[in-house]
């Protein structure tokens, strides 16, 4: 078999971070090469080098041969590397075979012939399974189909390697069994594919050779034939412990946060606790409906059953106000669109969700919310030359420091952190470690979401575990191991019936 | 070619509901509402909101906005009303508008694509600055012509193709007619929605309306196709003015006044919405019957001039409102079947 | 060190917020020195320059009556409506044969802008309607409304109280006269900037109008917040029409139909963003005295009126296009560094 | 919660349209209900007295623009002789003032409700020449009121032209000030062919007075507030004005304020058009020196009743001259008068 495309010592850095540390990689005509790690072990920043998102610092990419040369999206996609995300990139408006032919419309003259892109698209879906109309509007589609037509997008223009994003991660088990059909057909074809899942029982379904990373390094690489599921967790767990996890255990308060029998959208029958002094670690793998959790009960989205308590008094339903005034508080995944008002000024975002407390009457003292602000500025040390520097400058820790400068004035009793360490350098990461304790100090209860083990271990004295949807797991931080949770995590301790499935 | 979905209540043009509405409660409460040379007239009078109001339409779906049509339409007018003063052979005229207009079109696309100023700002200071060079070219006065030979076409074109008694209503109701006009008005829906459903320019619209990068990444220029669609929009700007010059066998500079609104009106009407992806050229043409459905009834049955302002901004908004209770019914629907979708990833399910 | 960068970004955050001064500055001198060589008229005489600034001060409270709105991010073309509805409905108050209390037709004028500004608010937040259709098609019913029930009835000889708000003149210096207007029209600017620089609804206001998920992320109901500004816009244009009336000393259906366009442009010029979340309300003043100062000055050089509105259209598109130049240099949005923290966003995925 | 009150605002609206659009206009509607109203007041005490019962004509009257006083004068005096004639009148005008393509619609919609007449005040002289033409091949025949149409065959005009308003205001101007002196003028909205017309009247009188001296003339766009601003800067730049004159009234008003701040209202002689209440007050008070009188009630009254005529057979001259009455402090009482009899 030969070999379509190599990874040369890619190397990326990333302010503070080393996301991806010289790896070698190949890919052999028709084969699926599975990359298996954990959330921020670079695999995504990988394949987004690949696609041309992202320009290595160093190494290169061989491509049937020859290095790809200042390569951007519209190149590799040229040049018949593919990739199918897990967000969509569809238009809703438009029909399956508008879709499928964006860009590259068949065309008699000026007009496009809708025929012959109707017979292909036709066959093309036939080829897959997708029983669906090629006039069909995608808006008009399950999320399901939706994926399977951007798949069947890329295959459209004979691609030469694919790259599967969790490509099963909203697909029923039929359309699991579709989609393997087609990877099948298309390992025939001679399609090379890179394949990243967290489910792994489809490495062993699929798969042809399995490679782990850990911290963007590469860790090994095997046929799938001769590597066993245990020694797949211990790759992708065996992390070293650095200490900058500063937690000490306190002895634990009362009960502030109480969710019960929460069901929504993404998750159901959800019940929490999360006691003062204490970190409550909830784990699991992006999209197994953690932060969906925490905005519901924050109340800024609605959720369909359940009750949220504060200190034992009901949260009411979609309604944030009154959850932070009750003492909650939310720092969202992603601070830029969620936490942040960029165009706007350290102090105004700091001080914005206070300032009702601050200030009950209305009026604003300038100076008093300054020195507040400065107080948590250098409490925090933030690294701004001013408070009224505008938070689009700083950099994603210090952006995040602010984001909780923002609660702690609040004096809310409750914090839920989403993924507080994501995209900031390890020195800021401690900070912020340090700063939890030090919430906790204050009687503080808080509730952690994380992808990143160390941190859940690091931190949490409880552990919860999330799969799809629904807690799997509940330890004390003490009994708890990376493998275990991974184990969880991947939906493994009933590992059998899910095989099955 | 089958329409599957076409029954489908989201990918209705919304415009559709009030278009019902209006013509059966009109239909039954009305008198001569459907007779023939109502109808014809309703045509007519609407040729030229219906041609501006398509490439308002487009415009908007690919989500901008195009408020110099105004302008555009006085503009275009007045140049070829000035070229047909001084002697000139009608096709001059009517190309010299066609021209000026599309020009305008491009300098708006200019400005927002490539100044990268918001288009409602930029198409706004342009209706101050079309409008103006049509009273500065006219001298603020009505352009008027003597009729000539190479411009006695101008003349034909104002009367009709076609015309047939038929009787019924009795006399003047049993007219029906085919005028010039109208059939230009037709011959521009046929070429717009054919260009629409048949070449790029639909999913194009769609794609940039979208979103613009995922549109530069399937690899379409969205630069061009902005621009170029607000040429067009530009292009049927100046039609429409041509159609008015027709009407009126002479021009006042300020032709255009208002046309803008009415213009955003009838497309938004018909389901565009206003931050662009989605939407329909058709939707936009029932929305302009709408609206002048809405006015020729009303003046049929001699309502007060200020209660068809009253209608017609009250219609707006029902028409709004209607668009809203249909999204919400939408993502209702949407909701329902995510937590399907779920549920079936839950317990790996058969269909 | 530290010290002096922190001086160096607070001048320049003004440099960019003074951006429209400079226009203004710009103006008045090219007309300065263009009368003087064209008409030999003393354009910039303390006289003039008075004139300038009391008609602007009616034009700046128009503005800011938009402006509230463009700051969450709307736009309200029913201004003009809501004066002459109000001026209408309160006709018979206003006028000077009215024996009730002068101030209760103000006070009615108001209140009824504020409850059209609800209802434009309600279309815009609950229903979502774009702003700019559910604002035209008020703007559409009222004015309709208004002439169905004044007919031909026009209200003068409005009461002196009123006509003093809005015409009386407070002090001379030599032939510099300022006008109450502009008292009230400072008084409205400051209030308003109080209130949004002030108060935590003001910065609550800005963080909404900024970045709408962030402000529900934060607690702040964001409706309440569009409506708010929706119904203040609303119950300003009411005050307008008070204006309106007391200046020309009579009130009629078809007053000020031109209102929207104007109040528009001048926010527009006045530097704010139609995004939402930046602008100043003094930007107002800045903005209609600039408009104002162009008309004055094209008039007093015999420019034919259509080459005013020429150079407005003109001037609106670059003053627009500058802003948002200047804008995004603040906000340091043309340099790279927005893209590389999203990148180190992106990492942990 | 809020959303269901504005669903209920909302509907509340649409019900309101639709009241407007398929019951007559409702009772708060001004002109038409009025209309209906008499004629069936006339229609009660016709079957009392078993007179001519329906109305014996259905007509149409179109004005330039429903935002001007002076149009819903010109509306009172037609519904007047209407209500006389028991004539079913309906009077309309475009929703953008002054838009003929809108009056050429009107019209279009009229001969297909089939009108026994059409009276029209052309926004435009050329433009409106089509649609009268569409009457003339319908055979609907066609008044003009107040404003002349340059083409198709027009029963008979009347009142005064624009030209000749604006000619006769031009010597009263220039003859109160002596025949000499300094004078501006207000125009009306630029492009609109009335403001257009009656600016040039103006100046074909001051062309006969060459010690008259145009300091200055630019548009207001027949508004108060346009019209103040444009004096007071005429005001600071001219130190000498003797006399203004202007379009409309609406436009003097606001000219008369400014002058009154600057002070100098009682140098300046203004020369106005129409005669509105504050017109009126104005020159009792001295304020307007005179104003042009077209008359607009029997403009109304009498264009249709001689479309009554025409239709009865009348033969009518092709011309019916209302001469615009001046108006000044010496008449002005009397002309009081007569309006309150």
């Amino acid at each position: 078999m030969e070999k379509i495309l190599e990874f040369k010592g890619i190397t990326k850095n990333f302010p503070g971070v080393k996301a991806l540390d010289g790896i070698n990689l190949d890919l052999y005509k028709g084969e699926v090469h599975v990359i298996l790690g954990e959330n921020g072990a670079g695999k995504s920043t990988l394949m987004k080098v690949l696609s041309g998102a992202y320009a290595p610092d160093a190494g290169e990419i061989i491509f049937k041969g020859q290095t790809l040369e200042k390569n951007s999206p519209i190149i590799s996609e040229m040049a018949g590397i593919r990739m199918i995300y897990q967000e969509l990139n569809l238009i809703p408006e438009l029909s399956i075979q508008d879709n499928i032919f964006l860009g590259h419309e068949l065309r008699k003259g000026s007009f496009s012939d809708r025929k012959e892109m109707y017979c292909r698209t036709k066959a093309l879906l036939t080829s897959l399974n997708i029983w669906a109309n090629p006039r069909e509007l995608v808006k008009d589609l399950s999320i399901a189909n939706q994926q399977m037509i951007e798949i069947a997008r890329a295959l459209s223009s004979d691609a030469k390697v694919l790259v599967f994003d969790e490509p099963t991660s909203s697909l029923t088990s039929v359309e699991i069994k579709d989609l393997f059909e087609m990877i099948r057909k298309l390992k025939e074809r001679g399609v090379g594919m890179f394949y990243i899942s967290h489910r792994l029982e489809e490495v062993f379904e699929i798969g042809d050779r399995v490679t782990i990373m850990r911290d963007g390094m590469h860790v090994r690489t095997d046929d799938v034939a001769k590597i066993k599921m245990h020694e797949i967790i211990e790759g992708i767990a065996g992390r070293k412990i650095e200490n900058l996890f500063p937690h000490v255990r306190k002895k634990r308060g009362k009960k502030l946060l109480e969710i019960i029998n929460l069901n929504g959208e993404r998750f159901k029958n959800v019940n929490i606790d999360a006691y003062a002094g204490e970190v409550t670690g909830l784990s699991g793998l992006v999209g197994a409906g953690r932060s969906e959790v925490a905005r519901a009960c924050f109340g800024v989205d609605d959720y369909v059953s359940g009750e949220v308590l504060i200190d034992g008094n009901r949260v009411p339903k979609k309604h944030a106000a009154k959850a932070v005034d009750m003492g909650l508080c939310l720092l969202p995944e992603n601070r830029k669109e969620e936490g942040l008002a960029l165009s706007m000024s350290v102090k105004d975002n700091t001080i914005i969700a206070a300032l009702r407390k601050l200030f009950p009457k209305g009026f604003i003292n300038d100076d008093l919310s300054r020195r507040v602000v400065n107080t948590y500025v250098n409490k925090l040390s933030i690294a701004t030359p001013s408070v009224d520097k505008l938070v689009n400058y700083l950099s994603g820790g210090t952006q995040q420091k602010v984001v909780v400068a923002k609660w702690l004035i609040t004096k809310s009793k409750v914090f839920i952190f989403d993924e507080p360490t994501r995209g900031i350098d390890v020195g800021a990461k401690t900070d912020i470690y340090e700063l939890m304790d030090m919430l906790l100090e204050q009687g503080a209860a808080i509730v952690m979401i994380s992808s990143d083990l160390l941190e859940v271990l690091g931190m949490s004295d409880r552990i919860y575990v999330m799969c799809r949807g629904e807690i799997v797991g509940e330890f004390d931080a003490s009994e708890a191991n990376q493998t275990t949770i991974l184990q969880y995590a991947f939906g493994q301790h009933k590992n059998e019936k899910v095989c099955e499935s | 070619m089958k329409k599957s979905r076409h029954f489908k209540l989201s990918s209705l043009p919304n415009s559709i509901y009030i278009f019902v509405i209006v013509f059966v409660v009109f239909g039954i409460g009305i008198d001569k509402f459907w007779s023939p040379a109502n109808l014809s007239t309703l045509l007519l009078q609407a040729s030229v909101l219906l041609t501006v109001a398509m490439g308002m339409a487009v415009v908007i779906m690919t989500g901008g906005i195009d408020l110099s049509i105004g302008g555009i339409i006085s503009l275009s007018a007045v140049v070829a009303g000035t070229i047909l003063k001084l002697g000139g052979h009608w096709i001059l005229a009517i190309l010299g508008a066609l021209v000026i207009g599309t020009a305008v079109g491009f300098l708006n696309g200019i400005i927002v694509q490539k100044m990268k100023v918001d288009s409602l700002i930029a198409t706004f200071g342009m209706a101050y600055i079309a409008q103006s060079m049509a009273n500065v070219i006219s001298a603020k006065r009505t352009v008027n012509w003597e009729v000539l030979p190479q411009n006695a076409m101008i003349k034909t074109l104002s009367g009709d193709i076609y015309s047939k008694q038929l009787g019924q209503y009795g006399q003047a109701a049993d007219v029906i007619s085919i005028s010039y006009i109208a059939l230009i008005c037709v011959v521009v829906m046929i070429v717009m929605n054919i260009a629409f459903k048949k070449t790029r320019l639909g999913p194009y619209v769609y794609a940039i309306g979208a979103n613009q990068e995922t549109a530069r990444l399937a690899g379409i220029k969205t630069n061009t196709w902005r621009i170029g669609v607000f040429m067009l929009s530009g292009f049927l700007g100046s039609i429409a003015g041509t159609m008015l010059l027709i009407r009126a066998q002479s021009v006042q500079p300020t032709l255009g006044t208002g046309m803008e609104f009415y213009a955003v009106v009838a497309a938004v009407l018909g389901g565009n919405a206003l931050e662009g992806g989605k939407g329909s050229v058709v939707g936009a043409i029932l929305g302009a019957f709408v609206l002048y459905s809405i006015r020729s009834a009303l003046m049929l049955e001699g309502i007060s001039t200020f209660w068809v302002m009253v209608t017609i901004g009250g219609v707006l908004i029902a028409g709004m409102v209607i668009n809203s209770l249909v999204y919400f019914y939408e993502r209702k629907t949407l909701l329902k079947a995510k937590l399907r979708a779920t549920e079936s990833i839950e317990k790996g399910d058969v269909r | 060190m530290v010290k002096k960068s922190i001086i160096l970004a607070k001048l320049k955050t003004s440099v960019y917020d003074l951006s429209t001064v400079f226009i203004l500055l710009a103006v008045i001198a090219f007309f300065a020195v263009a009368n003087k060589i064209f008409t030999g008229y003393n354009y910039v005489s303390s006289s003039n320059l008075a004139t300038i600034i009391n008609q602007a001060s009616f034009l700046a409270v128009l503005g800011v009556a938009q402006m509230l709105v463009i700051l969450v991010g709307g736009i309200n073309l029913s201004i003009g409506s809501v004066m002459a509805f109000s001026a209408i409905l309160c006709g018979p108050l206003l006028v000077e044969s009215s024996n009730l209390m002068p101030a209760l037709g103000p006070l009615g004028m108001v209140l009824i802008g504020a409850v059209i500004g609800l209802l434009n608010g309600a279309l815009v937040t609950t229903l979502k309607i774009p702003s700019f259709i559910a604002t035209f098609g008020t703007m559409y019913i009222f004015r309709g409304a208004a002439w169905i029930i004044a007919g031909n009835t026009v209200y003068f000889r409005i009461s002196p109280a009123i006509r003093f708000l809005a015409q009386g003149q407070i002090l001379s210096i030599g032939d510099f006269t300022i006008g109450m207007s502009v008292v009230v029209c400072i008084a409205v600017i400051v209030l308003l900037t109080l209130l949004l620089r002030k108060t935590t609804f003001g910065h609550n206001v800005y963080f909404t109008g900024s970045n709408p998920i962030a402000a529900k992320f934060s607690g702040i109901s964001v409706n309440r917040m569009i409506i708010t500004m929706f119904v203040l816009s609303g119950a300003l244009s009411g005050f307008s029409g008070v204006l309106y009336t007391g200046k020309v000393n009579a009130s009629d259906a078809s007053m000020y139909m031109e209102s929207h366009f104007d109040a528009v442009s001048v926010a527009l010029i006045s530097g704010a963003s139609l995004m939402g979340g930046y602008g100043n309300i003094w930007g107002c003043a800045i903005g209609a005295l600039i408009i104002t100062a162009i008309k004055n000055g094209m008039n007093t050089l015999q420019v034919p009126s259509e080459y005013q509105t020429l150079v407005l259209g003109a001037l609106i598109i670059l003053s627009v296009f500058f802003n948002d130049k200047l804008i995004g240099k603040k906000m340091g949005v043309t340099s790279g560094t927005a893209s590389d923290s999203k990148d180190a966003n992106i990492v942990a995925t | 919660m809020k959303r269901i009150v504005t669903l209920i605002l909302a509907t509340a609206l649409v019900l309101m349209t639709f009241a407007g659009c398929v019951t007559q206009a409702p009772p708060a509607a001004n002109d038409s209900a009025a209309t209906e109203s008499s004629i069936s007041a006339n229609q009660a005490e016709g079957d009392a007295e078993n007179v001519a019962s329906a109305p014996k004509y259905k007509m149409i009257f179109i004005v330039k623009s429903m935002a001007a006083s002076f149009f819903l004068d010109v509306i009172e005096g037609a519904q007047a002789a209407a209500e006389d004639l028991n004539i079913e009148l309906n009077c309309v005008g475009p929703e953008t003032p002054f838009s003929v393509e809108e009056q050429t619609q009107i019209i279009e919609q009229a001969i297909i409700n089939g009108v026994d007449g059409v009276l029209v005040i052309p926004a435009d002289s050329d433009a409106i020449a089509t649609a009268i033409e569409k009457c003339n091949e319908a055979n609907i025949p066609v008044i003009t009121p107040n404003t002349k149409a340059n083409g198709g065959d027009v029963v008979t005009w009347v009142g005064a032209d624009n030209v000749e308003v604006g000619y006769t205001l031009g010597k009263i101007m220039c003859e109160s000030i002596g025949g000499e002196g300094n004078v501006v003028l207000l125009e009306g909205t630029p492009g609109n062919s009335t403001a257009e017309e009656r600016t040039e009247g103006y100046k074909q009188a001051l062309a006969e007075y060459p010690n008259v001296v145009l300091l200055d003339s630019q548009p207001a766009n027949f508004e108060r507030e346009a019209g103040m601003n444009l004096m007071e800067n005429f005001l600071q730049k001219y130190p000498e004005i003797d006399a203004c004159g202007s379009g409309n009234k609406d436009m003097t008003m606001g000219a008369i304020e400014a002058a009154k701040n600057a002070g100098r209202l009682d140098q300046i002689k203004f020369i106005t058009f129409d005669t509105d209440d504050d017109v009126i007050a104005g020159i009792q008070s001295g304020e307007v020196y005179a104003t042009g009188n077209q008359d607009p009630f029997s403009q109304g009254y009498l264009a249709v009743i001689s479309m009554y005529a025409h239709l009865e057979g009348c033969r009518l001259p092709s011309m019916m001259h209302l001469p615009m009455k001046v108006i000044d402090s010496s008449n002005i009482d009397e002309f009081v008068a007569s309006m309150q009899s």
